[in-house]
């Protein structure tokens, strides 16, 4: 019970300061709606604090480390490499410190009142924050929930934050790993696993499905695979932990695969099987929404939930728990709020994997165009091809276009190899112009660049490749 | 429309595929009046003048 | 006089081997007709060979020389860096012979005679090709002039290939200079200044006019300004080469600016000021073409000349000297040729200068866009606000989208920063398909990448930022 409580009031709340919550925030803000915004923790959110910053910024310095060891052969030597994980750890955070103290002086000149504590609905107008030293009531007529999602946890091996952590730990080590243990093959598992490796670590990547980053196009994953293996990482697929037990420096896991079982020893492991959503301890149901069997919060297209003054976005909702999809929902969300007829209406929504080499998807592959009763074409076209592949000696790779083979209609855009994630963004546009594969192979594309390599992928699916013999069609 | 491609001589609003179909059916596309947005042409517009353009040709059956 | 002269004959005769002759030469083979190339150096032309691709492989060497500088402060130290010049050089040769092999093997799948020699023409239907050792003629059906260009000489500074080279031994050099002095700061002399700094050497660039890179916007060359007076690269704008005398190790050269002259040692000197079409000595007037005022051979939008069974393509013909504009046009001539509908017909072809930071642009600046009578917005977007290139440390640039105001149709792009080599591409694509500022802005970005500046750049346009802040509409 709390005692002399104050009672602010907002045209619009919204709860979470993450890239779906501030995106909002300073979009209804531009739109003239007064905006409390509450965050119990960090603004920006997982993604600016410990998720997608802080772990590019890790990716890049161990690329860094581990492009050294590439070049000595072509000319660049060093006599000895060093690192210091305190100035790593030290510019992983001025990255972050950057981005949200940039996000903060956006909120403060869009005049949006941040307020830190913990919301929990009391009713569908209501919400009560506690923060450590005081609590108070905010009153609303509109609110958008933007609470994003925490990791999830194995039952079998419990996060105690040192020894067996999430990823939130697993960016901040402060001393390179001996022995990391990954649990879970999917996109931060294989980012973190990577960049640790390339600082130096053992590691070991445990699978529990038969394939790394299940759901990817097993040809798209075949170069990260050989890297890996390049790296020394070491990768069990099919493997369950079965039992673990943490000594004083260590953890004991025992993982068994089809074919037996096998002791590991780590001084530290990630766990990374997952994210569930925020939608728990915030009093929902006062507010009169229910959850999906999966603990998301049904939302239509204007990110309205059954309760239509209630909003929800980001990773709270069905989807890809991905950043872009959380701002893009957010600008609907605060526009839909604000009057304009704004809905959450995409043709594709962008993935991308740091890994090395990078993956980048968006929209069908070939078996997704079948299953919906396209008759696919694919045109592949290898890096290894490409000019400017070769220069950067980055040439293991591909870019793969999926099209309409009747009209031409571009379906998908997949590439793995250097830079994936800059070129993603003319599949996405290609997408959403409704480009064909001719639009695409007659737009001249610059030489030498990496993007050249759509193009020629395009020509590849006309039947007139350029850069490649053509093949007998299929 | 002060921007439309006939009043300025500018090059008229049309992808590089609608381009080609234009080339394909030898209609050409700076005459044709688009019914895209902004005035653009689409390939129904192109495949629509050709037609027209055609009147001798035997009706198809 | 040549005795025993063999003649072949051809479908179509090609004339150069490089991007535009290699390219026409697959596509015209393709499309069934017979084909022969002449070529009298090395397939792949100047720019696989002296130009674009080695030119890159150079750059990227010492851009990894140069970040190993930089990631100190970031915690990877390197001790003792040193530089193997044998090594750098080993790996830009290897770069080029692959990329030539591949051409050499797609030319034998594709039955393309392959001739070395010299071609001239005796008459519009008859070559004759010497070569060192023989000598005979081919008579074509129709043939494409595909001779590219090569480096204008200063008459004061003539090339002696040795102290006083063109990029082609710029790009050679087996040991770094003590000083290099360029001449021209175009593109070519800024990339390769760069590279050679950045290996170590003193570099002094001067240009004649007021402006580095004459012809861009001045504010996307800025960011170049800075890093060349970082690096330590003197500039020097408005010089004029007076005098220059050669002694055994060095060049000493006059050189005078508004306020007086100046004396300067240096050991090589690299003159970049232009390149001249290579249409002499090729016996045109025998085939009945006839030149424009610059040397280069007019075409119309099917690349034939005015004898309609010539095509010329590539550097020799009028307007941008860019590869890409060469393999374009040799698709559209070889598929003219076989009878096709194709035609040059581009809405813009993008250009990217491999400087520190890259440039890219493609369609109109403001003031273009103004002078054809559109009332532009301009929509700018500085990386410093951008996620990915706060991660990649590598934060000065800016992305500038320039459209229509009425319309929102979007008329050019404009990217000083990291990978505006790969980040063009999808400006390309979105002037080639008539995409609008909403078009971009509703587009979903990849988070964290690059290319979301130039969604944010459109919602500048659009008066509704997100990450930065807005200002008042001028
Ligand atoms: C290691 C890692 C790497 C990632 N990399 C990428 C990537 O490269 N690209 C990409 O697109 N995505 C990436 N993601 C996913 C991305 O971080 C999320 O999709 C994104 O953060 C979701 O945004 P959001 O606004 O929905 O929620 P969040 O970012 O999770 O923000 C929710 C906020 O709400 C606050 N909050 C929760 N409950 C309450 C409450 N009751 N009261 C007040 N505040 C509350 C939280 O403290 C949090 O700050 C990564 C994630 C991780 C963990
Ligand atoms: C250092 C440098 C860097 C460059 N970087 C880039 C870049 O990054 N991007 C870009 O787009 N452009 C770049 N260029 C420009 C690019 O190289 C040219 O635009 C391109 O090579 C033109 O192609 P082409 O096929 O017209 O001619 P070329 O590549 O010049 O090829 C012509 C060929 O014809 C042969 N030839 C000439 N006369 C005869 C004859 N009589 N008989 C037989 N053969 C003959 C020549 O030997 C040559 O091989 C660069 C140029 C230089 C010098």
């Amino acid at each position: 019970m709390v005692v002399g409580e104050f009672t602010e009031s907002a045209d619009v709340l919204i709860i979470g300061g993450g890239p779906g919550g501030y995106v909002a925030a300073i979009r209804a803000a531009e739109l003239g709606q007064s905006v409390v915004l509450v965050e119990r923790d960090a603004i920006g959110g997982v993604c600016l604090n410990v998720g997608c910053i802080p772990s590019k910024a890790l990716i890049s310095v161990a690329d860094q480390a581990h492009q050294a060891h590439l070049w000595a052969e072509r000319g660049v030597m060093y006599q000895g490499l060093s690192l210091d994980v305190d100035r790593i750890q030290a510019f992983r955070q001025q990255t972050v410190d950057r981005l949200t103290q940039g996000v903060r002086t956006l909120l403060e000149g869009h005049q949006v009142r941040v307020i830190e504590g913990e919301a929990r609905f009391l009713g569908p107008h209501l919400v009560r924050v506690v923060s450590t030293y005081e609590s108070q009531k905010i009153q609303f007529e509109k609110a958008i929930i933007a609470t994003g999602s925490r990791p999830r946890a194995l039952a079998g091996l419990p996060f105690d934050g040192v020894r067996v952590v999430s990823s939130t730990e697993a960016l901040a080590f402060s001393e390179v790993p001996e022995h990391l243990v990954v649990v879970g093959g999917g996109y931060i598992g294989l980012e973190l696993g990577t960049a640790w490796r390339k600082l130096g670590s053992q590691v070991t990547i445990l699978e529990a499905t038969p394939h790394l980053l299940p759901g990817f196009d097993r040809e798209l994953v075949r170069p990260i695979e050989r890297r890996l293996a390049q790296l020394g990482v070491r990768v069990m697929t099919n493997a369950r932990v079965e039992t673990a037990r943490s000594t004083d420096d260590n953890v004991v896991l025992t993982v068994t695969r089809n074919d037996g079982s096998e002791v590991l020893e780590a001084d530290r492991v990630l766990v990374t099987v997952g994210r569930v959503p925020n939608t728990d301890g915030l009093g929902l149901s006062e507010a009169g929404i229910t959850l999906d069997g999966g603990g998301f919060i049904p939302v239509n297209e204007r990110m309205a939930t059954k309760v239509p003054h209630l909003y929800a976005i980001g990773d709270v909702t069905p989807g890809p728990m991905l950043a872009h999809k959380a701002s893009h929902q957010g600008l609907v969300a605060a526009e839909a709020i604000a009057g304009l007829a704004s809905a959450f209406d995409v043709t594709a929504i962008p993935s991308v994997i740091f890994t090395d080499p990078e993956i980048a998807s968006v929209g069908l592959t070939a078996d997704e165009a079948k299953s919906q009763g396209y008759d696919p074409v694919v045109g592949r076209f290898p890096l290894a091809a490409n000019g400017r592949a070769l220069t950067l000696q980055e040439t293991d790779g591909q870019a793969v276009v999926i099209a309409d083979r009747e009209t031409g209609l571009l379906l998908g855009f997949h590439w793995v190899g250097s830079q994936a994630s800059s070129v993603i963004a003319e599949g996405t546009l290609a997408l959403e112009m409704g480009a064909t594969l001719e639009d695409l192979a007659l737009t001249v594309h610059a030489h030498p660049t990496l993007s050249e390599a759509w193009m020629e992928a395009a020509m590849v699916a006309l039947d007139r490749p350029v850069h490649v013999l053509r093949r007998p069609r299929s | 429309r002060p921007h439309s491609s006939s009043a300025t001589g500018r090059r008229a609003l049309a992808t590089p595929a609608v381009r080609k179909l234009a080339r394909d059916l030898g209609v050409d596309i700076q005459g044709i009046r688009g019914s895209g947005p902004n005035g653009r042409v689409m390939a129904e517009d192109v495949r629509q003048a050709a037609t027209a353009r055609t009147p001798a040709a035997p009706p198809a059956a």
